[in-house]
């Protein structure tokens, strides 16, 4: 069934389908009508599940942690100084193996305080191991929503699903609510073979030493550093296995098939405009009119963009004269994040192409159709004559 | 509160193995030895970093034989939190879920998650306990630190500022029990921890905890400091339950009579060994003070 | 689909005694009970048992007479402190070569 | 830029109910055959009473574009004394539409060679039996005549929805009166 409802509804509502179990928020602009929206849901019985209004951010994720342990399905909720809040708590989930997922509105990092739209706060947080999946719409938010969980727990990995604060957020548009049965068949229930349990009990996250240690039957024990190369490793599967799960719900929800990068007119394309979120889908328009005018480009959004997907990104862009990075975050003092990570992804790939960075909409400067024209013609025209240094679009001073 | 317990019908069956990594002498070892005999086994235990955290076994063991969940310096009471809530999820009500935390991490990274923990009336037991100082890390202040004690990070006056009275800051919270307890009394502190298994809803329990290595005494001395702490009225043995407060065992007996002069503690213990006329002067006043509303 | 097993490495610890090793190692003074003077061995009924009460490291048997466990007794002296009948002495470590194992 | 998207800039004040009045209009739209409808209020630091604006697309075709409207065809006014505090018709394409709610007729009003369309909106809900002061659902029925976009029967079906619980048939009949009511002007 179709509802109109704003971006943050549609992330509540996949909460509600996964069937959550223990829901723990701090508000935080513009991710506050997504708690509200769940508070609502468990206070009414439409949610069963224990709603836990923490003191702050970093408790939150101390609530997902601790009750992920004890074998619940926990999710929490955030935005921007919110996350940077909780940072330790996110490496820790990760390090735990955990299968929390957690929504992230995005919004700029103070100071000085913003409540607008970018993307520094998860793009900050790029290391921290979370699998990242970024969405475009609000069909895109519920589904990703639900296809998490799955995600979750089938690689122990925690997840952020992650939509542009406002521009989603508060925006409202029609998507589809799946029906609960199908996502009850889709998503089984959490059932950790370990977990906080009296009758079995076991230390958890205990200090690990530099090498490996026998343990008690006899065998040996990895050191820390073959905990966290099997994370690394197993988050390198997760590319794989979420194309997977993709197939998977599109079988069951006839949605889904760019699970890692969602490309639009880019077969034949000479360029590809590159970038996160709710912007790709802007630049369809500006790609449109470029077509129109027999420039031969197309657009590219990362939706999956921790793991890295750096096969499918270098396979889209193997042979295009030129790719465009746009992006709504920097790793400051250097480049864009996602320009540096493609730049990498592109060093031993045959027939590379040039490559482009703008940075743009930070804090939320409005972005307009026009700059994003002058912008790709720009690149179109030379894009031999490009610095390796981002250029910044709409500075007004 | 009177002792039920004594040494006699106190439970044999111990929840922590020998050969762990505590320091000989250690105050901490025997609370957590009699807090999780008190406890039992239907027990989920919450621990951030601290001295526990090691003499709980470094991976893949385990000196602890009850589940234990290792979480962030801060974040004890809401991880707590979300362990009680996973529980009521899956419909495991009975299960004791027992944050176990030291001075520092309670009194000054913890208290903002222990204080939300306790306005929302989280089901839990939170025993804080309270060597005065970061042990773990190599003795550094904390602000249960007294006043004029010597630490790696008060090197030279020691400490300047009194200690912070933690079970007071949590007792305003309106809680329905709180207590201290000292390792030199450790069937007054098995006692309370059953009492607290029985209440439901915010409990905490605030255990003196005497460090041999920490506060500068031969480890043979751990229960006589202990109670000499309790004995000159310094540290003070008390229930505050449903908002009445009482003193209790050694305490409690000692109202009306003469306690030991403050210095007979202060001279069994090398940290203090930078306090002034002024200070001992000062501090004395205050614990006379103190006992006379008693 | 995915065959690979996730998550196959992490730490979680299993109860077992001697995480920090062979710690009677640590001893410099033995605790010797003397069995003339400890109350429940002179009385043979149970009773007393601070050394058991206050050892930190429960290697103390709460059995008469009480029984050390020298494999993982620290020597912190703590039970000789606290014995009513001074039945407890600490003793030169050094004294006694490594007779038990 | 894309010519099939119909761009609607709602001018309310905090509280007064101008972003459940396009989303009852998004409903509406969508249910008539509109699969791109995209409402976006303002953005960041709402307050009671200061002036806001809702920004509403509507297309038959999917919009992917979120950025506000800056080049509306038409403008629907929720507090005609919003018209001293605000530019109303800033960027309104040529020809636009002008939807108020104001108590005098809709001759005393010129909006630059825009159409006009008057209703006392604020009246036509105290006559439907609602509180004073409650126009949102009163200024769809505006809307709905002036603009024609919409069939009057969806919207109000979409109104009962919104309302439910919350004296739908009072609103629904405020937009019906309103609607009957509703002045237009086009300049020569």
């Amino acid at each position: 069934m179709h509802i109109i409802e704003s971006g943050n509804v549609a992330a509540a509502t996949g909460v509600k389908l996964a069937r959550a179990q223990v829901i723990a928020a701090y508000p935080i602009t513009p991710q506050t009508p997504l708690t509200e929206k769940l508070s609502e849901f468990v206070e009414s019985g439409a949610l069963k599940a224990e709603y836990i209004p923490v003191e702050s951010e970093h408790s939150a994720m101390a609530v997902c942690i601790a009750a992920s342990t004890a074998g619940t399905r926990a999710f929490t909720a955030t935005s921007a100084n919110g996350l940077l809040y909780m940072v330790e708590q996110l490496h820790w989930a990760v390090g735990a193996r955990l299968p929390i997922v957690m929504c992230v509105a995005n919004r700029g990092i103070g100071a000085p305080w913003t409540v607008w739209n970018d993307q520094q706060d998860t793009i900050s947080q790029r290391d921290a191991g979370w699998i990242q999946i970024y969405a475009n719409d609000h069909q895109q938010i519920i589904d990703a929503v639900i296809k998490a969980f799955r995600l979750a727990q089938t690689v122990s990995i925690p997840v952020m699903v992650c939509y542009d604060g406002y521009l989603l957020s508060h925006t409202y548009m029609p998507f589809d609510v799946p029906e609960q049965s199908k996502v009850d068949s889709f998503l089984p229930a959490f059932a950790p073979t370990h977990f906080l349990d009296p009758e079995n009990p076991g230390n958890f996250n205990t200090v690990t030493l530099p090498d490996i240690r026998p343990g008690v039957d006899g065998e040996m024990a990895p050191g820390y550093i073959e905990i966290r190369h099997n994370l690394h490793q197993d988050l390198r599967a997760t590319l794989d296995t979420f194309v997977e799960i993709d197939k998977a719900f599109e079988k069951e929800f006839g949605r889904g098939g760019n699970p890692l990068v969602e490309k639009y007119r880019c077969d034949d394309a000479d360029f590809v405009a590159v970038c996160i979120g709710s912007l790709s889908y802007q630049l369809r328009d500006v790609i449109d009119i470029m077509r129109e005018n027999d420039v031969k480009i197309g657009v590219m959004g990362v939706q999956m963009y921790r793991p890295f997907p750096d096969k499918a990104i270098v396979d889209a862009l193997r042979g295009k004269k030129c790719a465009i990075v746009f992006e709504k975050a920097l790793s400051y003092g250097n480049q864009g994040a996602l320009y540096a990570d493609i730049k990498a992804a592109l060093y031993t790939s045959e027939k590379k192409p040039r490559i482009h960075n703008y940075i743009l909409g930070l804090g939320g400067r409005e972005i307009k159709t026009q700059q994003l024209l002058d912008a790709l013609t720009a690149s179109c025209t030379s894009p031999d004559t490009f610095e390796d240094t981002p250029r910044w679009i709409g500075l007004k001073l | 509160m009177e002792n039920q317990t004594t040494i006699l019908n106190l439970t044999e069956e111990e929840f922590v193995h020998p050969g762990n990594r505590a320091c000989s002498g250690c105050g901490l070892s025997i609370v957590y030895r009699i807090g999780l005999k008190a406890l039992g086994k239907n027990t989920i235990l919450v621990v951030p970093p601290s001295c526990l955290t090691v003499l709980q076994g470094l991976y893949p063991v385990a000196s602890t034989k009850l589940p234990c969940v290792n979480v962030t310096f801060a974040s004890t009471g809401a991880a707590a939190t979300g362990v009680r809530a996973a529980m009521r999820a899956l419909k495991k009500e009975n299960v004791n879920v027992v944050a176990w935390a030291g001075d520092g991490g309670t009194s000054d990274i913890g208290i903002q998650a222990l204080s939300g923990a306790c306005e929302r009336g989280e089901d839990i037991i939170y025993i804080c306990y309270d060597n005065e100082a970061y042990m773990n890390t190599g003795v550094q202040r904390s602000g249960t630190t007294p006043q004029g004690v010597i630490t790696t990070t008060t090197p030279i006056k020691g400490k300047l500022q009194e200690k912070k009275d933690v079970p007071s800051i949590i007792a305003a919270h309106g809680i329905g029990y709180v207590a201290t307890a000292s390792a030199a009394y450790p069937l007054d502190f098995y006692d309370k921890v059953r009492k607290a298994t029985t209440i439901s809803g915010p409990r905490y329990i605030h255990v003196h905890t005497p460090c041999p290595p920490g506060w500068s005494f031969e480890t043979r001395y751990t229960i006589k400091v202990g109670k000499l702490a309790v004995q000159t009225g310094l540290f003070d043995l008390y229930e505050i339950e449903n908002g009445e407060f009482r003193l209790t065992g050694a305490s409690k007996n000692l109202v009306g009579k003469a306690r030991l002069p403050v210095t007979e503690y202060f001279k069994t213990q090398g940290r203090f060994k930078s306090l002034d006329k002024d200070i001992i002067k000062k501090v004395q006043e205050q614990v006379d003070a103190k006992w006379a509303r008693y | 689909m995915t065959t690979r097993t996730f998550c196959n490495k992490i730490s979680r610890s299993k109860p077992s005694p001697g995480d920090g090793g062979n710690t009677g190692s640590w001893r410099v003074l033995r605790p010797v009970i003397n069995l003339e003077a400890c109350i429940p061995a002179k009385r043979n009924k149970k009773a007393c048992f601070h050394c058991w009460l206050y050892c930190p490291d429960s290697v103390v048997s709460k059995t008469i007479p009480p029984v050390i466990n020298y494999e993982y007794c620290k020597g912190c002296g703590i039970c000789a402190e606290e014995c009513p009948a001074d039945a407890i002495s600490m003793v030169d470590e050094s004294t006694h070569p490594v007779e038990e194992k | 830029m894309r010519k099939d998207i119909i761009e609607i800039r709602w001018h309310g004040r905090g509280g007064q109910g101008a972003i459940t009045a396009a989303k009852i209009v998004a409903n509406a739209a969508f249910v008539s055959g509109y699969k791109g409808v995209v409402m976006a209020p303002t953005f960041g630091t709402e307050r009671r009473g200061a002036p806001v604006f809702t920004s509403l697309k509507i297309s038959r075709e999917k919009i992917y574009d979120l950025s506000p409207i800056t080049t509306p065809d038409m403008v629907i006014v929720l507090d005609h004394s919003l018209l001293d505090e605000v530019n109303v018709t800033a960027g309104l394409k040529e020809n636009g539409l002008v939807v108020l709610n104001a108590p005098k007729p809709v001759s005393e009003y010129t909006f630059d060679g825009m159409r006009v369309a008057v209703s006392d909106v604020t009246k036509h809900a105290v006559e439907a039996g609602l509180p004073p002061g409650i126009v949102n659902s009163g200024i769809i029925g505006a809307f709905a005549k002036a603009s024609g976009l919409v069939d009057i029967d969806v919207l109000v079906q979409a109104i009962e929805d919104e309302f439910s619980g919350k004296k739908p048939e009072k609103n629904a009949k405020a937009a019906r009166i309103a609607y009957e009511n509703t002045e237009l002007k086009v300049p020569k």
